[in-house]
């Protein structure tokens, strides 16, 4: 069984989907997901452990050879994708139960495991796949099961919200489908190492050109990176809380490891960063993003629209780094992907519980909750920090990286515009503490959040502080993807 | 044989063709939507029954020749139907043929935008 | 030179159409027509590139050799069913917000946004 | 010739569209571009997809999208937000693509690389390792079989998402009530009740006979599926949705809807078992070649099973809403009298 550990890992849970539907109790849906969501976490550890001992795993669905049929192919970058999904997912689900019966009617609670469970295949599946035409299947799985549970939530914006996600992302997942056509025009293979090789023979026409340019863009809005960005505050601010602590951990960085290997393995990186001038524009709308999305975030007077403007910033975090287009920029970004992921779940499962007690997130209910609710709101705080990038936290270790990274290029004055950016960062981080923990409490007052928020939110919380420790495990892990994707080759 | 099949096979595809034709010109320029609907009723039924009967002397194969009776049924039945439907929802949405429109027709003129 | 690159000139043309409507039509449902129309122009630029010049469908048969290349049939066949599955989740997004706010134009449904807004903002305020 | 015309024709309508404000008309177009880009797959020899998308573009979604406006109204607003905006990007893409096209091979010719490097395997060897004359098929259902049960989930997230969306719980005395004011309405239509009687059973033997046919020639699953959803959804519209939840349950048709995913995914797990990789169908029988075809066979009926019964979900979907909001403008209209 443990040469088909690939394709159980997507295929578990899409399997268990399905199952969920037959079981209908929605308590029993929710055990069995967690379960369900327990082994990919599993699959996942064993999958990491099997590739940074014994190298890439390659896998013909079928039994047919790569180019002919589809292959499912792991490498270190993909195995910790597949980690952070999948722990960031069953993390994530245990506070499930609670916060639903506070945000969705109770007949649909077993509809909504069964969409969780199709997204967390979706964006398995984008990751552990090496088929450029399977990309786009399962990201349309995550985004039609990521729609769904967006228009779920309570206000009536969530739908509008989800509508317009909607729009964007089929523009995007479109492109996307024209940039592989033109790609399998040129080079007559839908397989991304296939590609890779046949596709520096073409490199110099228009079509492959415009291929470039058509897949990027459609990841881009994908990622809601800067200009295209727009549809992402509404979405995570209306969705079921849950649904905005999933999501901000990781669909935006299905997006980044799509961007990276489209980029980096795919057209490879002499057409990506030479051919093509993605390293200044990329470097440009990055670092706009950072101030862009920050200075929006300090205006915001809900606290879920606060932290997705700054999920945005970070994303030009990532995307400053990955524009660096050297191993040490690359790490920075993928330890940013491992770290922001930890923070940004942490705070919106946080958030999670205090719609749970106060009933919604509007700035203002927040008056003195630092001493109502002060197991959930230090979780806050300590996530706020780590957004700072303050040291002890996994948030300094990624911007730490990410500065050597400018500094070893030369690259001085971004280097100054991050840590500029980071400063923006505790305005807005400054307003919540602020309004937590020194101002009165107007209305009448909540209990502590449950121990079954509780649980999650501070596994997070201990992970965050620890992987700000001891960084061995990831950054091990990051630098040995980075120098496989500079290593040539998938 | 073989030229008589053909003439009489062309003989049915030119009528089908020209009914088809003439409906199409009916459908602009009849008066009004009973009139027209007339003429894309006739292009509908009779001109595709023609043209099929006269595709039926060209099959040669059997299995293309009973595809064919199956899909000439089909529209055999199909047509007048929707012809029918397609009469009776306006009617019933109150559009009166022309020259009625001066009669009385206030008690259904309510219903004109909430049905389709 | 010319008449092998018009067809995919013309499906360009149509999928811009398609594209246009989606950005500047504030209708929802118009909207989803757009994008309807935009897929399904991506899908005629796939066919036709599988299209061989004298081949025929690919369905085997002996007294034919030479035949259209049938691996983007297939991948239109996945996306077909991909584009059908998110006009009827949008559908029903349509219907919902007609539901709650009563219209389903683009402009109407912000403006009372941001009137909810502006009322959250002034009540603060006081 | 006959793709230009049919291309212009597209465009034409394509025009007609961006210019209509009755939403009527737009969808009813909408059809007509489906059903065109149709005829023009046939041309480019693509029988399958041309199946489809008639079923599909012309079908079920022009059919979803009546549905909707009987709820959301018919009439477009004039404004255009953002005409400039919108011709800005469009021009840009457009001008994007058009430049890309300038190095693509030309149309049909034999000799692009798209012809030459993955698919000349699918023609020449198919027939010997999976045995059936539709290549479409063999491709679809073995070499790529994996897109294929994507594909599947898809459908059935979309399915779940609109139930997630619009569906709503109903006491039995409310059901009995809207049941029989709409058996009222639906009285009058005797003429269509009777053909739609007759016509029924056949659109059900269609779909199976394309269902089982689709080895050799177009047709398959998919489009099985979709044919015998519309048999069901035809006699919804004419009878009224209590009457056909009455045949068809929507516990029942979850369970289908569900049945069919895990039947697609337990052939790849039963190979897996029998020592091969997922969905290689060679060791499900002890000749490869009547393994695939007893795989192929198999992964269909799930793709039909789910796709029927996911299509039903989705009209039973919009149709419940529907007849709830007019329940409830009745009621409505009958408390200011």
């Amino acid at each position: 069984m443990i040469t088909h550990l690939p394709i159980l890992q997507v295929v578990i849970p899409l399997m268990a989907a399905p199952i969920c539907l037959i079981l209908k109790r929605p308590q029993l849906a929710w055990i069995f997901a967690l379960a369900v969501s327990g082994l990919a976490f599993a699959i996942s550890l064993v999958l990491l452990q099997q590739v940074m001992v014994s190298g890439v795993i390659s896998y013909e669905l079928g039994g047919w050879q790569a180019p002919w049929g589809i292959e499912y192919r792991i490498d270190q970058l993909n195995a910790l994708m597949l980690l952070i999904i999948s722990t960031i997912s069953t993390i994530v689900l245990f506070a499930a139960p609670e916060s639903l019966d506070k945000e969705i009617s109770k007949d649909k609670h077993t509809y909504f495991y069964v969409l969780y469970l199709l997204s967390l295949t979706g964006m398995l599946g984008i990751v552990a796949t090496g088929d450029a035409f399977n990309v786009f299947v399962f990201l349309e799985i995550t985004s039609l099961s990521a729609y769904a549970l967006i228009a779920m939530g309570k206000k009536k914006q969530a739908v509008w919200a989800s509508f317009q996600y909607l729009v964007m992302g089929t523009i995007g997942a479109t492109f996307i489908l024209i940039g592989i056509g033109l790609m399998y025009q040129m080079t007559g293979t839908l397989n991304m190492q296939d590609l890779a090789q046949r596709l520096p023979e073409v490199s110099q026409t228009r079509t492959v050109f415009t291929a470039f340019a058509f897949v990027i863009v459609g990841v881009c809005l994908k990622l809601a990176m800067f200009p295209l960005h727009l549809w992402l505050p509404n979405a995570y601010a209306y969705a079921p809380s849950i649904v905005t602590a999933f999501f901000s951990a990781t669909s935006t960085k299905v997006a980044i490891y799509l961007l990276i290997r489209f980029t980096f393995s795919v057209f490879g990186l002499s057409f990506s960063f030479t051919t093509v001038p993605l390293q200044t524009l990329f470097m440009t709308l990055g670092v706009l993003g950072i101030f862009v999305a920050s200075i929006s975030a300090i205006y915001q007077h809900n606290i879920k629209h606060l932290f997705a403007y700054s999920s945005i910033a970070q994303i030009g975090y990532m995307i400053v780094g990955f524009s660096i287009s050297s191993v040490s920029g690359l790490t920075a970004t993928l330890l940013h992907l491992f770290n922001h992921a930890l923070m940004k779940s942490a705070i919106f499962l946080a958030l999670a519980a205090v719609a749970y007690r106060v009933g919604n997130v509007q700035l203002d209910n927040l008056k003195g909750l630092g001493r109502e609710m002060p197991w959930t709101m230090a979780a806050i705080v300590i996530g706020g920090l780590s957004l700072i990038g303050v040291p002890l936290t996994v948030g300094f270790v990624s911007k730490w990286y990410l500065l050597t990274a400018l500094i070893e290029q030369g690259w001085w004055p971004i280097a100054v515009l991050i840590l500029l950016g980071s400063m923006l960062a505790v305005i807005y981080v400054w307003k919540v503490v602020e309004i937590a923990y020194f101002k009165e409490s107007s209305g009448a007052p909540v209990k502590e959040a449950p121990l079954s928020f509780l649980i999650p939110i501070w596994t997070l919380v201990i992970a965050n502080v620890y992987f700000g420790i001891d960084t061995r495990f990831s950054v091990e892990i990051a630098q040995a993807a980075a120098q496989s994707l500079f290593g040539g080759g998938l | 044989m073989e030229i008589l099949l053909s003439i009489t096979s062309g003989l049915f595809l030119f009528i089908g063709s020209f009914l088809c034709i003439s409906g199409g010109v009916g459908i602009i320029r009849f008066p009004d939507f009973y009139t027209r609907m007339h003429a894309a009723g006739v292009t509908d039924t009779l001109g595709s029954a023609m043209i099929l009967t006269g595709l039926m002397f060209q099959s040669g194969d059997l299995l293309v020749f009973a595809k064919l009776v199956m899909v000439l049924l089909l529209i055999l039945l199909v047509g007048p139907t929707t012809s029918h439907v397609l009469a009776k929802a306006a009617f019933h949405n109150g559009l009166l043929p022309q020259g009625l429109n001066t009669l009385s027709k206030s008690d259904d003129k309510e219903d004109t935008s909430s049905n389709t | 030179m010319l008449m092998g690159l018009f067809n995919n000139w013309v499906v360009i043309v149509l999928m811009m159409s398609g594209l246009y409507i989606v950005i500047a039509h504030g209708n929802l449902i118009k909207k989803l027509v757009g994008l309807t129309i935009f897929q399904t122009s991506v899908f005629i630029f796939y066919i036709s590139m599988a299209k061989v010049n004298g081949g025929s469908a690919p369905i085997l048969s002996e007294n034919i050799s030479l035949y259209s290349n049938p691996l983007p049939h297939v991948l239109i066949l996945t996306a077909i069913v991909v584009g059908i599955a998110t006009t009827a989740l949008g559908l029903s997004l349509v219907v919902r917000l007609k539901e709650s706010y009563g219209t389903i134009e683009e402009e109407e449904i912000q403006r009372q946004d941001n009137q909810q807004n502006q009322a959250l903002n002034k009540e603060r305020d006081k | 010739m006959i793709n230009i015309v049919l291309l212009s024709l597209l465009v034409v309508i394509a025009i007609a569209i961006i210019r209509m404000k009755d939403l009527f008309a737009v969808v009813m177009l909408t059809g007509i571009y489906g059903l065109l880009s149709a005829s023009f797959f046939v041309a480019m020899d693509a029988v399958d997809v041309a199946f489809t998308e008639a079923a599909v573009g012309a079908g079920i979604s022009t059919l979803l999208m009546l549905v909707a406006i009987t709820m959301t109204g018919r009439k477009e607003k004039v404004t255009r937000h953002k005409p400039f905006a919108a011709l800005f990007i469009v021009l840009i893409t457009g001008g994007l693509l058009i430049y890309g096209t300038l190095d693509m091979p030309l149309f049909g010719s034999a000799d692009a690389p798209i012809h030459s490097h993955v698919a000349p395997r699918y023609l020449n060897d198919s027939m010997q390792e999976i045995g059936i004359p539709n290549v479409v098929t063999s491709v679809l259902a073995s070499y790529r079989a994996f897109d294929t049960f994507g594909e599947v989930v898809v459908i059935f997230t979309a399915g779940i998402g609109v139930l997630a969306l619009l569906f709503v719980p109903r006491r039995k005395e409310e059901d009995e009530k809207i049941a029989s004011i709409n058996d009222s309405m639906h009285e009058h239509h005797l003429v269509i009740r009777i053909i739609t009687k007759m016509l029924i059973p056949f659109i059900l033997l269609f779909a199976l006979y394309v269902q089982f046919h689709g080895d050799y020639g177009p047709g398959g699953g998919f489009q099985a599926g979709v044919i015998f959803s519309s048999a069901i959804v035809l006699y919804t519209m004419l009878f009224g949705l209590s009457t056909a939840r009455k045949v068809i349950n929507q516990g029942f048709i979850q369970l289908m809807a569900a049945f069919g995913v895990l039947f697609y995914g337990c052939v790849g797990i039963a190979s897996l078992m029998n020592g091969g990789n997922f969905f290689d169908y060679n060791v499900l029988s002890d000749d490869p070649v009547a393994g695939q075809h007893l795989g192929i066979l198999l992964i269909e009926w799930g793709v039909g099973v789910t796709v029927a019964a996911i299509m039903i979900i989705i009209f039973f979907s919009f149709a419940g809403r529907r007849e709830l909001q007019q329940h409830s403008e009745n009621n409505k209209n009958r408390e200011s009298l």
